[in-house]
This record gives structure tokens, C-alpha cells and sequence, in this order.
């Protein structure tokens, strides 16, 4: 019976052995490319033939092939080796543009601490920096600074108080990224409560 | 009836729903929770090979209150509108019983106490197969990969927040600062008066107190305010003076 | 003195033109295919027509026929269209490899409540609480939760009805993961209609 099993898991390992094998040279380039394309850092032909199961010589001149591909295609893209590893990246020639794109990305991204301090002046607006350190208890500059070059909020006149600290408040951009028609169409507590205490 | 009830053999409380893509294009639910009663009423029309549109509706009603009796008998907590759905049912099955007024036009759909319920099961069953598609989707799209991080993705290494974002931030912030306030309450409780014994129960063990010292063990701004100005009134009603042994040396409180 | 500086300026601003004018089909793929691979998110044709400065037709062409291109090569890669805009990302016959490779597992499957009241609100947005218990026959709040923390849905502004009921509709992020171009992608609620009937 024992015997028996082993033969079976022999047999199935040489299927699978076998189906490795014939993985076709167009088919290891497309896998190494896809594996380059996913991995964070420069991936080695090495790591890539033990994903895959196919010897390190063998990916390595799928790797190479590859790199030709890219270089006569002369697209956007580079297949090059760099700090032992194998990496997609754009080619040099069009940084100017990419530089422009990076400048222009959308910023609704933000950080945690410029979302708590665009969430505080959001619910609390108009209100003062010394009222938004009190809020969040931690120092808030930085992060207006942030969203103030990101236009999300804006200056709303000095508080006629001791020292006459700035007022902000959201701009017309923050209620565009935000998807809102006007300030009461922020959701309050209210709205979530339910789901919430469920 | 009952007790044929109690001879099934799945086990309501640690099965979880899960969706089997099924062999006809429908969900398979695995029994144990349904997403709803009408859900759990679709189920049972297709367990009795029923027409949609003429539900043999005593028969139906039946099995569901089996079902929900077993639900609570399992202690699975079924939602008020699993018990709402048990009342219409009841209702339609007792207007079915009424006899029908026979100078009316036979047959006509408008008279039928069933045709609400069959409007709302025939509008769900489309929801439900949206879902079936929904769900074959993501499946397939959980096979497609985008690429790993490049070296301009850290400029941007930021979330895309929401306005649903902005409120959960939001009542955490409120949360957080309740909770500094009401430690700072409970701080507050070290008065002048009681920093001044402080400062002398310290001085009559010691010939000389180190202020320094002194002040490094206090915790909070507000301790340390209330310590200045306590060494201050004891300076100015006391015989007592402050030394410094050396140009910017440690400052001594000593009794004169 | 004024006139001088007009003509400067338009002098520049022709130079600009036929800067932009001289870029080849091939060139303008080029920069496409990286901006596209640059990007985190999916991105328009017309973002990159406002980068390079072209026709939003031309680089609407460009991105179709390095579709092609990509399609035609069969490599490890697709260009496809998805949520508004092109994203390059790996073949889906490749992913057990690549699943192999990045360790992971699929990620945590809805629950039947949520596809459902996900689909409720993909078909019927902008779409309120009440009125997607009145289709589910079941109470949704802690799926609307799921839903929203997984930022599958957003919230749509108020209703202006009785009591001002949130409104919620399908996001960016669910095109995203549902593989959809955008909403008209979603075949028509009645195709599920005959569906059941047959």
C-alpha cells in the first residue's frame, strides 16, 4: 500500500517535472517579465529559476533575449541589470516627461497626520493652529503647510483674539477631491452611526 | 415535523456563508446563514422545485419556520427581518385560505396576496445574480498583478483618502483628546498649597534640596509651573534662599 | 516695448508648437507606454495628452496600438484599459507563478451580504440605506461598513428627502478590483432578468 502511494507521488512529481520542462523559451521569457515586472526589488535569474523550476542558464537567456527585445523595440520601457537583479524601468530619454507627470500626480493623497489635520479643520473649520494642536495634541505645521500647497484648505482671516492667530477652512478644491457638493454634505457622526454600533 | 428538524446534520454555528460557484448560474449557499430572508425563501422554493410564480405558499411557510426555529434553537441570532418576513408569510398564507370573491375575475394576478412577495423575490434574485457576476470578476481579477514599487512611488508613498476617511480620522482624533483631557484633569489635582508641603517634608529630611532634581521628577508642565511658583512663595514667606554654588551650577533650596 | 515682448513670447510659444508637433507615432508611444508604467493608478489618455502636450486623439491611437503591440508579443505583460484609464500589469495565465513568488494568497473574499449590497449599490447608485433594505429584505449596515472601509464604495452627498439619508455609490478603487473600464462596463441589470426567467 505504502509502495503503492510512493510510485503514485513519483509519478506525479515526474509529471509535474515534465511539465516544467516543456515550458516552451517564449513561455520563460513571458514568466521572467512578468516576475521582473511584480517583484519590488532587482529580482536574480537565480530566484526567478527556482519560482519557476527551470535552470538558472536557461532563465538567464530568456533574461538576455529579453533585453534585446526591449532595446530594439525602442518603447517606453528598459529591461536592465542592476545590484545583482534584473529590473523594468523607464528609459532615460524620457525623464523630462516623467518629471512633468510626477509634478502634475492627483493629490488627494495624503499622510495620516495631513489627513487628521485636514479632518480637524474640515469638521472644526474656521479654526486656529493653537486650536488644532489642542485637538490632535501634536504639532500641526508641517501638515498645513501640505495641504496648503495642495490647495486643499485656505486661509479664512485672522481670529479676533490674543495674538490674532490665521483661521483655515477647506477650499473649493478639497470639496472636488472629496466628491462634494458643499460643506453640509459632509457625512457627520450622525450618518455612520448606525453602521457604526452594529 | 419537529423532530425531522432536528436530525439535520450540518452544524449551524461554525458553518460560515461561502460562495461555491454552482454547477447552474446561481450561488450555492452553504447552509448555516443566508444573506437573507429572502435569500433563505429562494433557497426553499428551489428546494421544493416551485414555481416562482405560483409558490405553494402553506407548504413554504412551513419550512421557513422550521428553519427559523432551528436558527434560534442553535442560538444563531436571527435578525428582526427574518422574523418580519415569518410575519408576511403568515399573512399571505392566511388571505390564500379567505375565500375568494367569486364575482371577481378569476385568476387575475392584482388579486393574488402572493404577487408582492413574488415582485420582491423576482428584483432580489437579480441583485443576487449581480453578485454571482460580481463575484466571478474579482475572481479573476485576483490573477492580475501590477507592478512592484518603483523608486518615484516613495514621493507618493501617501493614502487616497476619502470622505468616509475624514470622519473615522476625525472620531478618533475626539476620541483621543477626550481621553488626554481626562488625564489631565486628574493631573490638575496637585495644588499650590500642596506642592509648598511637598517642597518643605523634602527640606526637613535634607539640610539642602537640589531644585533640579527636585524638578526632573515632576511629569507633567503643569507640576512643574506649580513647583516654580512654589519655591518662589516659600523663597518670599520663608527663611529660606535659593544657592547657586557655581556659575551655572545646580540651584539649591537651603533653609537660612 | 509691450509689442516687443508679445512678439518674444509668441515666438516662443510657436517654437513650443513645433517641438511638440515634431514627436513621431513611434515617440509618442514611447512616452506613453512609460508614463503609463510610471503611474500608480490607472492613468487617461487625456492626463498624458496635458503631460506631452498632444491631442488627446493622438494619444488615445498611440495607447491602442501598443495595445495591439502588447497583445501581438505575448509576453509576460497586458496594457489594458481599466477604471478610466490604461494600466500595464501581468497576464492572467501567469499568476500561479507569480502568486509563488509574492508569497501571497488571494485576498479575503467578500461575504455574500457585501457582494450583495455591493451589487445593490453598483446598479442603483446613488442609492440610500432604506432603500437597499428594501430590495435585500435584510438590514446592511455592517456590509455598507465592509464596503466602505475597503473603499469599494463612497459616500454620495445626501438625499434630499425626509431626514437628508446618506447616499452611497461605487468608487474608483472598485472599477479597480472588479477589472471594469467604468460603470457602462457593468452589463444591464435585465440581462439578469432573462437570465432567471430562462
Amino acid at each position: 500500500m505504502t509502495e503503492k502511494v510512493t510510485t503514485e507521488s513519483a509519478k506525479l512529481t515526474e509529471i509535474a517535472e515534465a511539465n516544467r520542462q516543456c515550458r516552451t523559451a517564449a513561455e520563460i521569457m513571458a514568466v521572467a517579465e512578468a516576475l521582473v515586472f511584480v517583484s519590488d526589488e532587482p529580482i536574480s535569474a537565480k530566484a526567478i529559476s527556482e519560482i519557476i523550476g527551470e535552470d538558472k542558464e536557461t532563465v538567464l537567456a530568456a533574461l538576455e533575449a529579453l533585453k534585446r527585445e526591449y532595446d530594439e523595440r525602442q518603447g517606453g520601457l528598459q529591461l536592465r541589470e542592476i545590484a545583482g537583479g534584473w529590473q523594468i524601468a523607464t528609459r532615460t530619454e524620457l525623464h523630462e516627461d516623467i518629471r512633468k507627470y510626477l509634478k502634475t500626480r492627483p493629490s488627494a493623497k495624503l499622510s495620516l497626520a495631513a489627513l487628521e489635520t485636514l479632518a480637524v479643520i474640515a469638521y472644526k473649520q474656521p479654526v486656529t493652529v493653537p486650536e488644532i494642536l489642542e485637538i490632535r495634541g501634536v504639532q500641526s505645521a508641517s501638515a498645513i503647510r501640505t495641504l496648503l500647497e495642495k490647495r486643499l484648505i485656505v486661509t479664512k482671516g485672522h481670529k479676533e483674539t490674543v495674538g490674532r492667530p490665521m483661521q483655515y477652512g477647506t477650499s473649493k478644491e478639497f470639496l472636488i477631491q472629496f466628491g462634494l457638493k458643499d460643506l453640509s454634505d459632509l457625512p457627520s457622526i450622525e450618518d455612520f452611526e448606525d453602521l457604526i454600533n452594529q | 415535523m419537529e423532530s425531522s428538524a432536528e436530525q439535520f446534520a450540518f452544524d449551524f454555528t461554525s458553518e460560515t456563508a461561502e460562495i461555491i460557484p454552482g454547477e447552474r448560474d446561481e450561488l450555492r449557499i452553504r447552509l448555516g446563514q443566508f444573506a437573507g430572508p429572502l435569500d433563505l425563501l429562494l433557497y426553499l422554493i428551489k428546494q421544493e422545485q416551485a414555481n416562482i410564480f405560483d409558490i405553494p405558499i402553506a407548504k413554504i411557510t412551513d419550512e421557513y419556520l422550521k428553519y427559523i426555529r432551528i436558527m434560534k434553537r442553535l442560538d444563531v441570532s436571527v435578525a428582526a427581518d427574518f422574523l418580519v418576513m415569518a410575519a408576511t408569510l403568515i399573512e399571505i398564507k392566511s388571505k390564500m385560505l379567505l375565500p375568494r370573491d367569486s364575482s371577481a375575475e378569476p385568476e387575475t394576478a392584482v388579486d393574488d396576496p402572493r404577487k408582492e412577495l413574488v415582485d420582491q423575490l423576482l428584483e432580489y434574485e437579480k441583485f443576487k445574480s449581480a453578485a454571482q457576476m460580481l463575484y466571478e470578476r474579482s475572481t479573476i481579477e485576483k490573477a492580475v498583478f501590477r507592478r512592484g514599487r518603483i523608486e518615484t512611488d516613495d514621493a507618493n508613498a501617501e493614502i487616497n483618502a476619502t470622505v468616509f476617511d475624514l470622519l473615522t480620522v476625525f472620531q478618533k482624533i475626539l476620541l483621543r483628546h477626550k481621553k488626554q483631557v481626562k488625564m489631565e484633569i486628574e493631573r490638575e489635582e496637585v495644588s499650590l498649597a500642596e506642592m509648598i508641603d511637598r517642597i518643605q517634608s523634602k527640606l526637613s529630611a535634607l539640610q539642602e534640596l537640589n531644585l533640579i532634581d527636585f524638578f526632573s521628577e515632576l511629569n507633567t508642565r503643569r507640576e512643574l509651573v506649580t513647583a516654580f511658583i512654589a519655591v518662589l512663595e516659600i523663597v518670599r514667606t520663608q527663611d529660606l534662599r535659593l544657592i547657586q554654588k557655581q556659575t551655572f551650577g545646580d540651584i539649591y533650596l537651603r533653609r537660612v
